[in-house]
């Protein structure tokens, strides 16, 4: 097998140098198996008598033009090197999907079931501070953004849900978010309601979905 | 790939080359190699071979390597046993009484095993003389390695967030106590009060000068803000925005920005 | 309804994979990145989802027919190789490997050719016991495997061929080992018992066939 192939081209470069496309072949393999830039000095070493690698790379450099890999110079050397812009495919990105810490998703029902809601009453609501971390991840996931200011002094900035929010939840609007007696009923409320009041809240049901702000004043 | 040992001369005769053969025991992969090396002095096609030839062979082999008085293993002298029990087979006439396979067939699964021995040999040196990978054809010499970025995404479910609310809902009915307390200073004020002051601190500070001056004095909010303060602290150790030490136990702990 | 129906392509552009002739030149930016084989199924990975690295590779293929490089298929995975017929200019790069033994070269052809194979069907065609150290220096190069254990009493584990050791030999799959269809057509890949205890076994032939082709499937 190889035996004659091998020495074929050498016998022939005793005579002349091998047709350019096949020295075009040789620049090739050449660039491509050395594990270094390659010299123009070192290719003619490498490639039989009478080459001219130097052509043989303006050929092959421009066949490889707008290809995925491109021969680059570095230097005095030549390599091939990934297209620059497909940097991104040898990145490979490993999403882990974690769930939401207590407080944030806490944060998030309590401004989509009041918004707009300010953080003062997202404080008052939760029992506990609300920490300016967890503010910023739900703007940075894009499920809050800021609401209209509260015309009340110190004009604090409220929070609403977002359009993305709405999205991920699978909700047409904020208001189709189950109320209270619907969260009861699905066993998601586990304090039972004093008796008597269960038929009050089915009627306060009608006005939970109908205006957001008097779920917050009860 | 030869099976016979290298001769050390080439022009010996033919003569030496077979006493070669019977003094090298060593140079034979077992009974079975043995007998392919002697099948090929029949110069037949291995399915033509005879077998009772071949036996004779062999035991001719074997009693030859016994007078030389060379060691035979065990495996050598089983196939002779066994050759010689086939040569009896294939001389006489078949007996119809004798149960178990004829001579022939033995002799037919002899020549299959040759046979089979001699094509795999071929096979070995066909692929062999294969292009081969870091001899004839070459991989890529200049590799880029996968960077694998890790991206971590927050997800929740509507049931979570129902969940969460309905969590609130229930734990208003009775107020928290904790938050009645006025002597406590909660982590996330500590955090607050501490984030925008470590821009300041270049040196190694005392941590308890980060104290607000309202809870120093009485002792109870000295103790709240001192322990709020330190979480605090740790947890921006955690976000890589303050170093922390403390020369020894009970030492002041010392806090300073990260540079 | 028209929500639902102006959402529908939104959601199918956001996924859009990109044209062929930029999907071959992905392929063709990750298989020049890498020394070892790179299955369709990383390719699918790394690349835009969508993408069809299958038709990509068959493109790219053809793209480098004929040139200094090959694009070859090893198994379920693919690589770019230098041209054998260039061997000979790479002699910087060749390896010395160790050189293997008779019984190891031996041993590792008839692993190739009667895969998945036992210990002892392997001494059985060789006529002579395996070594452990012969075994072993297969493995260690990654030529050979531990394949599935035969379904038989005392359920011998089997030896197959790796990826690696197609690669080596420039051999898509073990199907196109040199001279394999005359050499099943010759018997000579049928484990014959010996005459007189061959009645238990006669199955067992079955299987052993079966499992080989079972094995160049996947």
């Amino acid at each position: 097998m190889s035996e004659e192939t091998r020495d074929e081209p050498q016998e022939q470069s005793l005579f002349e140098a091998p047709p350019m496309a096949e020295q075009e072949r040789m620049v090739e393999a050449i660039l491509f198996a050395t594990a270094e830039p390659v010299t123009i000095r070192e290719l003619t070493g490498r490639m039989p008598h009478g080459s001219e690698p130097r052509e043989a790379l303006e050929h092959l450099r421009r066949r490889y033009e707008g290809r995925g890999v491109q021969v680059t110079r570095i230097g005095e050397a030549w390599a091939i090197r990934t297209a620059p812009d497909l940097g991104f495919l040898m990145r490979q990105e490993v999403v882990e999907t974690r769930k939401l810490s207590r407080a944030a998703i806490e944060t998030l029902a309590i401004i989509a079931y009041h918004q707009p809601v300010t953080r003062a009453e997202i404080e008052e609501i939760r029992g506990v501070g609300v920490s300016r971390g967890t503010i910023d991840q739900l703007i940075e996931m894009d499920w809050i953004r800021f609401g209209r200011r509260r015309m009340t002094p110190g004009r604090p900035v409220t929070f609403v849900v977002t359009e993305t929010f709405l999205d991920h939840f699978a909700l047409e609007t904020a208001r189709d978010l189950p109320g209270l007696s619907e969260l009861r009923a699905a066993g998601l409320l586990d304090s039972r309601p004093p008796p008597g009041e269960g038929e009050e809240d089915a009627e306060g049901e009608e006005a939970t979905d109908e205006g957001q702000e008097d779920l917050f004043e009860e | 790939m030869s099976d016979s040992p290298e001769p050390v001369q080439l022009d010996v005769s033919a003569r030496l080359a077979a006493e070669a053969l019977i003094v090298d025991v060593e140079g034979f992969e077992g009974p079975l190699d043995l007998l392919l090396s002697l099948s090929r002095t029949q110069k037949v096609d291995l399915r033509e071979i005879s077998i009772l030839a071949l036996a004779r062979q062999y035991l001719a082999f074997v009693e030859k390597a016994r007078e030389l008085r060379i060691e035979l293993a065990a495996d050598y002298l089983v196939m002779a046993a066994w050759l010689a029990f086939l040569k009896s087979r294939l001389l006489l006439p078949p007996d119809p009484e004798e149960e178990g396979p004829s001579g022939e067939d033995l002799a037919a699964h002899l020549a299959f095993q040759l046979e089979r021995l001699e094509a795999m040999r071929r096979s070995a040196a066909r692929l062999m003389a294969r292009d081969q990978l870091g001899r004839d054809r070459f991989a890529r010499g200049i590799t880029e390695d996968v960077a694998r970025v890790r991206r971590v995404e927050y997800t929740a479910t509507l049931i979570d967030l129902m969940q969460a609310y309905a969590r609130i809902r229930t734990r208003d009915e009775f107020r928290p106590y904790a938050y009645d307390r006025t002597n406590l200073l909660s982590m996330e004020e500590a955090l607050d009060r501490l984030r925008p002051l470590i821009g300041f601190a270049g040196e190694w500070t005392d941590l308890m000068s980060y104290l607000p001056d309202s809870w120093s004095a009485d002792p109870a909010r000295r103790r709240s803000a001192a322990a709020s303060t330190f979480a605090a602290s740790l947890e921006l150790v955690k976000e890589g925005a303050i170093q922390i030490r403390q020369g020894e136990t009970f030492a002041p702990i010392q806090i300073r920005r990260k540079s």
